[in-house]
């Protein structure tokens, strides 16, 4: 059966090269870079290396690179750290209502810490308008966190735009850029934040390993206490092969970024084309133009994402939902729900993300199995039915 | 591994008893889109025994499996042997159900109540109808 | 150059078997747990396995693993999660005098956060007493964490005794067992401990996977927020290869640990008679007896660690030292500042720890360039010609 | 990455003038092993000039190093000019030191110079036990 991955929302593969680069460090240079001898000194040569070439994808200085376990510890690491760095300053914080849930959550551990937080709405298409950000702003604000691409809907918030609103209220600015960093341009710099999250395994690296970006001189207090690994700043024996994995993958993005980032883009145009003639009542998720190159996403009425993911399934199709039914808590993604979707609506939610192994084939295997999937769905749903009824009363 | 057993995923791709009756003699429907899961049962009844159980199912592939399996549970059998297919029942037949989605088999088995007790109140309109005269009109 | 690695304290090579496992899923299997479809399906069922594995090495269940990105995440989770889920029941804490940094700095942030810490003192050998331990506690003890083993010293505690005295007066017991687990036998039911740290590069698996065993039923706090990995516990995406690779060390752990424990008991025996009998005003640190089968750790008096690790890296051996200079912070090891090692002697600290790659041809080569390298330091040392003159005048 | 730089490779290798001067015209001894690192080093001086400078040293790399290089830059100096030894010099001959390891280019600078003390004081003594004829008995 053919069998395709439209699922790089979820991970990316790792690309040939970036496994080639770490099989050194997984077989004879196990070193630990801590250590006074030949083996260490490599590991630390090494490591430090890839955080120059991590810290170049995103315009940063290598010595601003922390490596993270994950885009998740990254987050956590921003968020709680830069807040408790900060509180003697304030105890207030504003994130953005579609952040990811490792921001959304560390930002709910902080109001049980006693910091208050404040959710920044989104419109329909799901930007943050900087305006807003200024408005949920107080005197005791000391931290605001928007993400710089939502991985769900695709859509790429205004980040510098909302940064100059920040900065000119005096506060730190964090940007979890997991989705977007390797995949488009960024650029510290230009973006003019404070602290970037970034991770591998959404750009053909491994999983396991990602990074807070930290602008020099920024105070953070540690997440993980222990050793006196990254500057003091991140306890843990350094993941030698995964930093690697990392660099080669940061390399190549950097390389061929704006290659990928056309074929992406008109593979994506190509699909969203294509689902929205073959398929009645879709509706696209997200900002029409400013979206990742990879990002499909829609709403397919009258059924329920987890069902078209075991049929598309079926098939060989990997994609996934957002679906209260595909959430283990049985919850419309939140994300959806902020744009203003209607629940029954959320429920139809589908997201194909297209990554450099997929072809204009799988695009048109994909429009080939998916309307019969709908079809039959949709035969089989209530409130399809109903709304055939309504539709045949009308004429 | 699946998330769903062998039997969930053979009643998801082969759902049995798909669809509506025409005329049926008693209906019920439950939940509803925006909580995830919406489930109508459609039920024909012969001399106190279900002759035809079809549903229409919008939700979840458990939803799905756990709508196929009553229906198929449900079929030919009388109504107070239907009345007795619980959740329990209907997960243990699916051969398990993941955890969150056990409030799936609560609503295949509610649904095809609601079925009976439509049937059983028309029984008793018709009942009353009759008295009334009402239904010889129709 | 003959190159001899006595560092397994700091990191063990990965075995080739462990690598040839994590190949496929770095290569071709790169699903996501959490993907509804066969990539996901895969991976699911591929941790699955593993958490198993991981769990019969230390005779937990699979639903009690509950995997990290490092020994020292594991730590810091179970120190700030277990205490953070029972300040409602009292804020002190009891931990060890020699615990691993990653312990010790968590507890310390936990005094940030208004809990209090005792910690109990070792004796010369690091021994810790469940009788201290006992008379540290008060009504208000959640939560005791002792080290199973020590890295620097190699001493293994007596952590069931002290498990008796901790349970018998309510509290919830944590051991930091990565120095031990995978390397002698460990058994979660025997010692009668709440929650037990462990991590893969400690026993010929990959870095940057640990994990947290955690007795079922056992109230934790998150400590990296974000989604619904690991039953809601621990948030990022799994790392799937480093996981499998866990699984694989863990399996050739628990296979081959007797006969491991048999060959590095021996070799170590032997460095420790050899550099006894070669080098004069030699102490070994540590218990004489109960200790890490490949830990041969010294002082070597009158000269510094630091200097002694430089030139034994010049001949190809690589080893670590718990003397002030060879710590980023200038400070001698804690370890042996509490064992009441003299701040003159620590600084001569000297750890050989063995493993699986090394030979009896090792130990001979290590005891052949050693004696010289001593000599040449002691020559250079003022402290030594003080000795010397003193011994001389004393005769 | 080492964290020494050749240079100080070079010289912890092969360190120069490690030993004792029998008789010396001075003695400076600093730090302890407490701390962390010790040297003593020892001078003759003639003609206002260091003609021997010996050191121990008990010590980390960059210790050794630095004992090594300081009595190396010293060697053969007017004692004006081996005051003017600054630890910021020993640091730059060496090609640079890790952060942490700034103190041993102090510590060696210090040694000098105290022996250079020692040896004036010395001379001082020399001259007042001239005066009272206590060196001819010697
Ligand atoms: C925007 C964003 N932030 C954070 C994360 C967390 O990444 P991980 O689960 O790899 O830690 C993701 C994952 O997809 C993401 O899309
Ligand atoms: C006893 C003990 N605990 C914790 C750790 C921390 O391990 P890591 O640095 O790999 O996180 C170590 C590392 O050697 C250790 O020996």
């Amino acid at each position: 059966m053919k069998r395709v991955y439209l699922d790089n929302a979820a991970t990316t593969p790792i690309l040939p090269e970036v496994v080639e680069a770490m099989l050194p460090y997984l077989r004879d240079a196990y070193g630990n870079p801590q250590s006074l001898h030949d083996w260490g000194d490599e590991a630390r040569e090494t490591i430090e290396k890839a955080r120059g070439r991590v810290a170049a994808l995103i315009g940063g200085q290598p010595g601003e690179i922390i490596f993270t376990g994950s885009g998740t510890e990254a987050n956590n690491f921003a968020i709680k750290g830069l807040a408790q760095a900060q509180q003697s300053k304030g105890k207030h914080i504003v994130i953005s209502a579609i952040e990811h849930f490792s921001v959304l959550h560390s930002a709910k551990t902080l109001e049980k810490w006693g910091f208050e937080v404040t959710q920044v709405p989104v419109d329909g298409y799901g930007l943050v308008d900087p305006e807003e950000v200024a408005k949920s702003m107080t005197e005791d604000t000391i931290l605001v966190s928007v993400m710089h691409a939502n991985g769900e809907v695709g859509t790429i918030e205004p980040i510098a735009e909302i940064a100059k609103v920040v900065k000119k209220m005096g506060a730190l600015f964090h940007t979890d850029a997991v989705a977007a960093a390797g995949t488009i341009p960024v650029d510290v710099e230009q973006l003019g934040v404070d602290a970037l999250s970034l991770a591998a395994n959404q750009f053909y690296g491994p999983k396991g390993i990602g990074a807070l970006w930290l602008k020099k001189g920024t105070r953070i207090i540690p997440f993980l206490d222990g050793g006196v690994q990254e500057g003091g700043r991140r306890a843990g024996t350094e993941n030698v092969p995964a930093i690697v994995g990392m660099e080669k993958a940061a390399e190549l993005a950097q390389q061929d970024m704006s290659s990928r980032i056309q074929r992406l883009s008109a593979l994506r145009e190509q699909l969203i084309a294509d689902v929205s003639s073959e398929i009645k009542h879709t509706i696209l998720t997200g900002h029409p133009a400013q979206r990742l190159p990879g990002n499909a996403s829609f709403c397919i009425e009258f059924i329920e994402g987890e069902s078209m993911l075991m049929l598309l399934s079926s098939k060989g199709v990997a994609a996934s939902s957002g679906s209260a039914c595909t959430s283990r808590a049985l919850k419309a993604s939140h994300v959806l729900t902020a744009m203003g979707i209607p629940p029954e609506i959320a429920q139809g939610s589908l997201l194909f993300s297209l990554g450099l192994n997929n072809s204009e084939e799988d695009v048109d295997y994909l429009v080939e199995v998916l309307p019969p999937i709908v079809d039959r769905l949709r035969q089989m749903s209530p409130l399809y039915a109903k709304f055939v009824k309504e539709q045949g009363g009308g004429k | 591994m699946p998330i769903y057993s062998e039997k969930v995923m053979e009643h998801f791709m082969n759902p049995r008893n798909v669809g509506e009756i025409d005329n049926p003699d008693g209906v019920g429907e439950v939940g509803n889109p925006v909580c995830g899961d919406m489930m109508t049962f459609y039920i024909k009844v012969d001399d106190n025994h279900l002759s035809d159980v079809k549903f229409k199912t919008f939700g979840c592939g458990a939803a799905i499996a756990v709508s196929s399996i009553v229906s198929e549970m449900a079929m030919g059998k009388s109504l107070e042997e239907a009345r007795k297919i619980t959740p329990a029942l209907v997960a243990e037949e699916l051969e398990g159900l993941p955890k969150n989605k056990y409030h799936c088999s609560n609503l295949g088995a509610q649904a095809l109540n609601k079925a009976i007790d439509d049937y059983l109140k028309k029984q008793g309109k018709e009942v009353k109808s009759r008295r009334r005269g009402k239904n010889e009109k129709e």
